[in-house]
């Protein structure tokens, strides 16, 4: 079982360097679009954090902290968003589209939602024991594809755990302008157990879902977990439109850092903060001093 | 401040919305204040909240719905928010949309316009960059349409005019192409291109809405040697080669711009390459299956015989990737058209 | 309120419609396809009669019931099914895309969903205070698109009766193969009411109808009419691989025909079924001396 | 009785499901007795319950599945019910499936083979008659296959065979295109087309699986006059309307018949029509970017500077409709290959 202070540095450190990400584009350095997971860090740690070595990884648009949870390499994501030869995917992917080892993303809401129960399908047909786990956001509740897929995915009994990170709004839409029903019923509708959660604190978080993980181990079946949070930052790079003091009292409240670092002794809060800084910059200054993507090879078809 | 294509856009659609009731905008995220990912919807929202609608975030389940809303009366304008998700809507646009007026005996109208922005050279990587219109000009019973910023003297057309004059004056399914970058370039006038010679003709003289073909020559020049034929956002790429190559290497082209790109009518560049014998077609979509593919087929079987020199510029049948280093050797460059033009001038020279 | 013979003349009239295209396709007087509604006319005759004038009716591949109940031209259909320049659409269309007044079908399994939610959109926009009524099988409850539809359905409140004709069956497959959940939860998780119903008699399913319409118009909102019912003919014109014996006992209980004319006078029955027998016959010799579609005029583009 | 090319590519599936375990079969109503709306799969299921797989109604999703299964180490196989309705795969085929292995860098395949029939001519109206594979014909990342109903002495490969090849040796993904009509031909042995010299080549020599270009001549004729080509169903067209304008009208041509339709390899196109100058391509696919246009557009790019003499020979821009008198009209028929061929020959002489 992880510690609280290894959760508080997967969570620091997916934080440092998204803080990073949006400072350093006003300058430049990046080009493309990102999508922080400031303020729920403790989603992507505290489900991966739950998976085993060999389980698989699907993930969308917003798939910095995952693939950082995961045990990312820094300097290969920030290569990637510079496109760098370096980066994740060689720089022909950027922000929305890297694999590394069992981690997938795409940028197309939704369609990553069968591919995942693919995986889950071949994994169960070799009888490898892996889960596939994929993210996705409330918002993409609006495409039919999901559906075809949560069918499928509870009618051939795949082991898959659909997470759902209801941030309660798609770009600057609420989900309520957009969602009629609720995310739970539009699962159970499928006969896929649901578990909800509201909360922006991993060591709860990864409870639940190694829950979850453990009824898909048993049972092979779907299960779907709804985890509830806040979107700190803007959509993408700065296109926020909520109310400033709404979202400062919702920073106060419901900050994964903030939760872990206040149950841990300052001292180890402050040393780790200090040593992923350093590790952030290092790995920024690296990539940046990276060759940029492919001006040597062919680009082979 | 000089207008650009996008407030254009965004007149045109205020327009629209000012001028007919049963106009409708439809897509996601397009309200105010934020007014659309790329801002073509701004003010309209605040203007006419009841027919302006956010969306969930449902492509497919979109084009269906404006269409049912079409064929019932209104006149609904469905923005894909990257032109690159407009693949979702396929089914609909393929099985349904372009096929109800001709299989239903032509006893329905369907007066839908789809917008969506394409393009690249912003670095958004492979699901974000696509200029996808190719895989939709083959369809039979849609209209493809992208406007170009110039404004010619007989016509007086903005992208914005031809924008609203298709949502209010259609009767069948439109899917009006829009681009990234050409979104920021200014519009244009007669008077700014002093340079150029613009003429425009309607491509289809019985039906509104027109869809205007610019002609293009440099002032004063000889005879072109090369017919050029672009449109959207590569017109203007078009453009500044057009002129380097006649400044700097007094190879003088002639360059014909379509907007309404299907269904095909390539008339204009027929006559062109009757004189020139020399062709070359540029867009940012792929190379294979792309628009040039068509206009060169055309060209082809209507010149029998001709001893035709003709070379496309095109993206390279390839993702669109991320990094600013592999973006810009995949799509089309001005280098690129100036190399193509060359070449194809001086072959057998 | 219509009386049983005039449903036993609806239902009468498809069955005998059906019964006489299954037959002359065997003869290649028809070419292309058919979907038959045999043993499923009750649903259309039930509905159909429950909506109003200027209501709009949306269906699919299955259409022909649907068209007659709605008082549709038999020769008009038999033409269209021939090929004949008289057809419904000039033979252009075919067995499954007809459109006449009001009614529209198509024959790709779940598209037509969101185009009748957009007609309910437009007819709630113009105040028509028409109700739109989309037929959907239990099969198309795989196609992601009518889940979008449903969302939008509700979250706008759009004047629309989502009518699923559940025959257990999607062409030969059974639904318990390919559905998990249930199709009223499907529903219901987009806070669509749902009203369900086991019957093959059309004065049944017409007091639901009203219920449901009535619902829709005071509203303004969707709503759902779960119809269970019996597909007693192959799915197109002769892949039938169920149980003949199980065929046998369901058409001597879930007849729509027997059910209605049981209720009804003997000698009123063999009157109508005369008078339609010569209906039919004379719309088939009708429809096979028209002249074959289009070959003088152009085909316009 | 003769081996139909239905049976061929029957066997083909079974014996790729025989040689590889990973080998899986998906698609609606596939499962015995049923086997599947047109029988390609029968006696798959009973063969092999566990790796047969009768699936809901769910194209786009199943598409996905499909790849998902792929990119982890199986070799699925997807049937779509009818051709027409590949166009609700439209936005996994081009934002997902075919982008995987480059937008990844190459770190992972991507085995999957979509199975589509196509083709009309059985009055089954404009959503269950399409041709529609020139629309992915232009998606990067995908290849396009599509069988004829010819053995040739070399490769000695059926349709079965190259199917059987492609599932089991593939590592990208293929749309392998069938036709209604093209199920019901007998499979021509050398021996039974004594008029006929065929030779094959095989078109990227690198790799495996093999796809055939198959050249066709009247055996012992002069030289042929105008080059053909098509693919799929049209070749038996094509093959009747060459035996015909060379016994009835000593007019001579070959025919060129590729088995990859994408990515485009018209070497021997090129080769063939820089020797006769005239040209005709035929498919049953819409005229307007069909896979002619490409052609053509190679071709013409191949040969700057040749008289090239070329046509068409496709569908209508027009939905396909139902009624037979006005289906024969939309779709190309033997006739309009005569009539084509004829005008192309005649042409300047
Ligand atoms: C098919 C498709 N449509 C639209 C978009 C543009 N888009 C990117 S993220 C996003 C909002 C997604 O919202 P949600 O699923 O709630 O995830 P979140 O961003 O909140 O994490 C939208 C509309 C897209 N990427 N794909
Ligand atoms: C998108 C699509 N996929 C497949 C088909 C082929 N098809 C026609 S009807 C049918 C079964 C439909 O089942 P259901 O919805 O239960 O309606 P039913 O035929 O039972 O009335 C299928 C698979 C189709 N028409 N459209
Ligand atoms: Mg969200
Ligand atoms: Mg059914």
């Amino acid at each position: 079982m992880m510690d609280e202070l290894a959760l508080f540095r997967a969570i620091y450190r997916i934080r440092r360097f998204e803080e990073t990400v949006l400072e350093e584009f006003k300058r430049g350095v990046f080009s493309g679009t990102t999508h922080t997971s400031l303020g729920q860090e403790a989603n992507a740690v505290g489900v991966i954090t739950a998976l085993r070595e060999d389980d698989i990884i699907v993930t969308n648009h917003r798939c910095h902290g995952h693939y950082l949870a995961y045990g990312g390499d820094m300097r290969a994501l920030f290569a990637e968003m510079m496109g760098r030869a370096t980066g994740v995917c060689g720089g022909r992917g950027g922000s929305q589209h890297i694999h590394w080892r069992n981690l997938y993303s795409n940028g197309v809401q939704g369609g990553i939602v069968p591919i995942a129960a693919g995986m889950a399908f071949a994994e169960k047909q070799k009888m490898s024991g892996a889960v596939v786990t994929v993210f996705i956001g409330d918002g993409t509740f609006g495409e039919g594809i999901i559906y075809e897929a949560f069918n499928m995915a509870r009618l051939w009994e795949l082991p898959l755990l659909i997470v759902v990170e209801n941030n309660h709004i798609a770009q600057t839409t609420p989900t309520s302008l957009v969602l009629a029903g609720s995310l739970a019923s539009r699962l159970r509708a499928f006969d896929i157990p649901v578990a909800e959660l509201d909360s922006s604190d991993a060591s709860e978080i990864r409870v639940v879902a190694e829950k979850s993980t453990a009824f898909i181990r048993e049972t092979s079946r779907p299960a779907a977990l709804i985890l509830n949070t806040v979107r700190f930052g803007p959509h993408s790079k700065g296109d926020d439109t909520r109310a400033e003091e709404e979202m400062r009292l919702l920073k106060l409240t419901r900050d994964p850092v903030r939760i872990l670092a206040e149950r841990l002794p300052l001292e180890q809060v402050s040393a780790v903060r200090d040593e992923i800084n350093h590790w952030v910059a290092q790995a920024f200054s690296l990539a940046l001093a990276d060759p940029e993507a492919g001006l040597e090879d062919g680009l082979d078809e | 401040m000089n207008k650009t294509v996008l407030s254009s856009l965004n007149a045109g659609l205020l327009d629209a919305l000012s001028q007919d009731e049963r106009v409708y905008l439809l897509g996601e995220d397009i309200l105010d204040p934020y007014g659309g990912s790329f801002k073509v919807t701004k003010g309209c929202s605040s203007a006419f909240p009841q027919r302006v609608i956010a969306t969930p975030i449902s492509e497919a389940g979109l084009a269906g719905l404006s269409a049912g809303m079409a064929l019932r009366g209104l006149r609904p304008v469905l923005e894909i928010m990257f032109g690159d998700f407009i693949t979702l809507t396929f089914d609909q646009l393929v099985n349904h949309i372009s096929k109800f007026r001709w299989m239903y005996n032509n006893t329905v109208n369907l007066p839908l316009v789809i917008r969506a922005p394409m393009g690249g050279r912003r670095g958004y990587g492979p699901t974000h960059s696509q200029t996808l219109e190719k895989l939709f000009m083959g369809v039979p019973g849609l209209t493809l349409v992208a406007p170009v910023n110039f404004v010619e003297d007989t016509l007086r057309q903005e992208p914005g005019n031809l924008l609203a004059s298709i949502i209010l004056q259609t009767s069948d399914p439109v899917l009006f192409i829009e681009n990234k970058l050409q979104y920021l370039l200014p519009i244009h006038q007669p008077q700014d291109l002093p340079d150029l010679e613009i003429s425009a003709f309607s491509v289809d003289k019985r039906s509104a809405p027109i869809f205007p073909v610019y002609k293009i020559k440099i002032a004063g020049a000889p005879a072109a040697r090369v017919t050029l034929t672009a449109y959207g956002y590569l017109a203007e790429l078009a453009r500044q080669a057009m002129l380097k190559l006649a400044y700097e290497e007094e190879l003088f082209c002639e360059l014909i711009l379509p907007t309404r790109l299907a269904p095909f009518d390539v008339a204009d560049v027929v006559e062109s390459v009757a004189r020139t014998g020399r062709m070359v077609s540029i867009e940012e979509g792929g190379l294979s299956l792309g628009w040039g593919a068509e206009v060169i087929a055309r060209v082809a079987e209507s010149l029998p015989g001709a001893q035709l020199i003709t070379r496309r510029v095109a993206a390279r049948d390839l993702p669109v990737p991320a990094a600013p280093s592999l973006e810009k050797r995949v799509l089309p460059q001005v280098e690129d058209i100036l190399r193509a033009v060359r070449k194809v001038a001086r072959y057998g020279k």
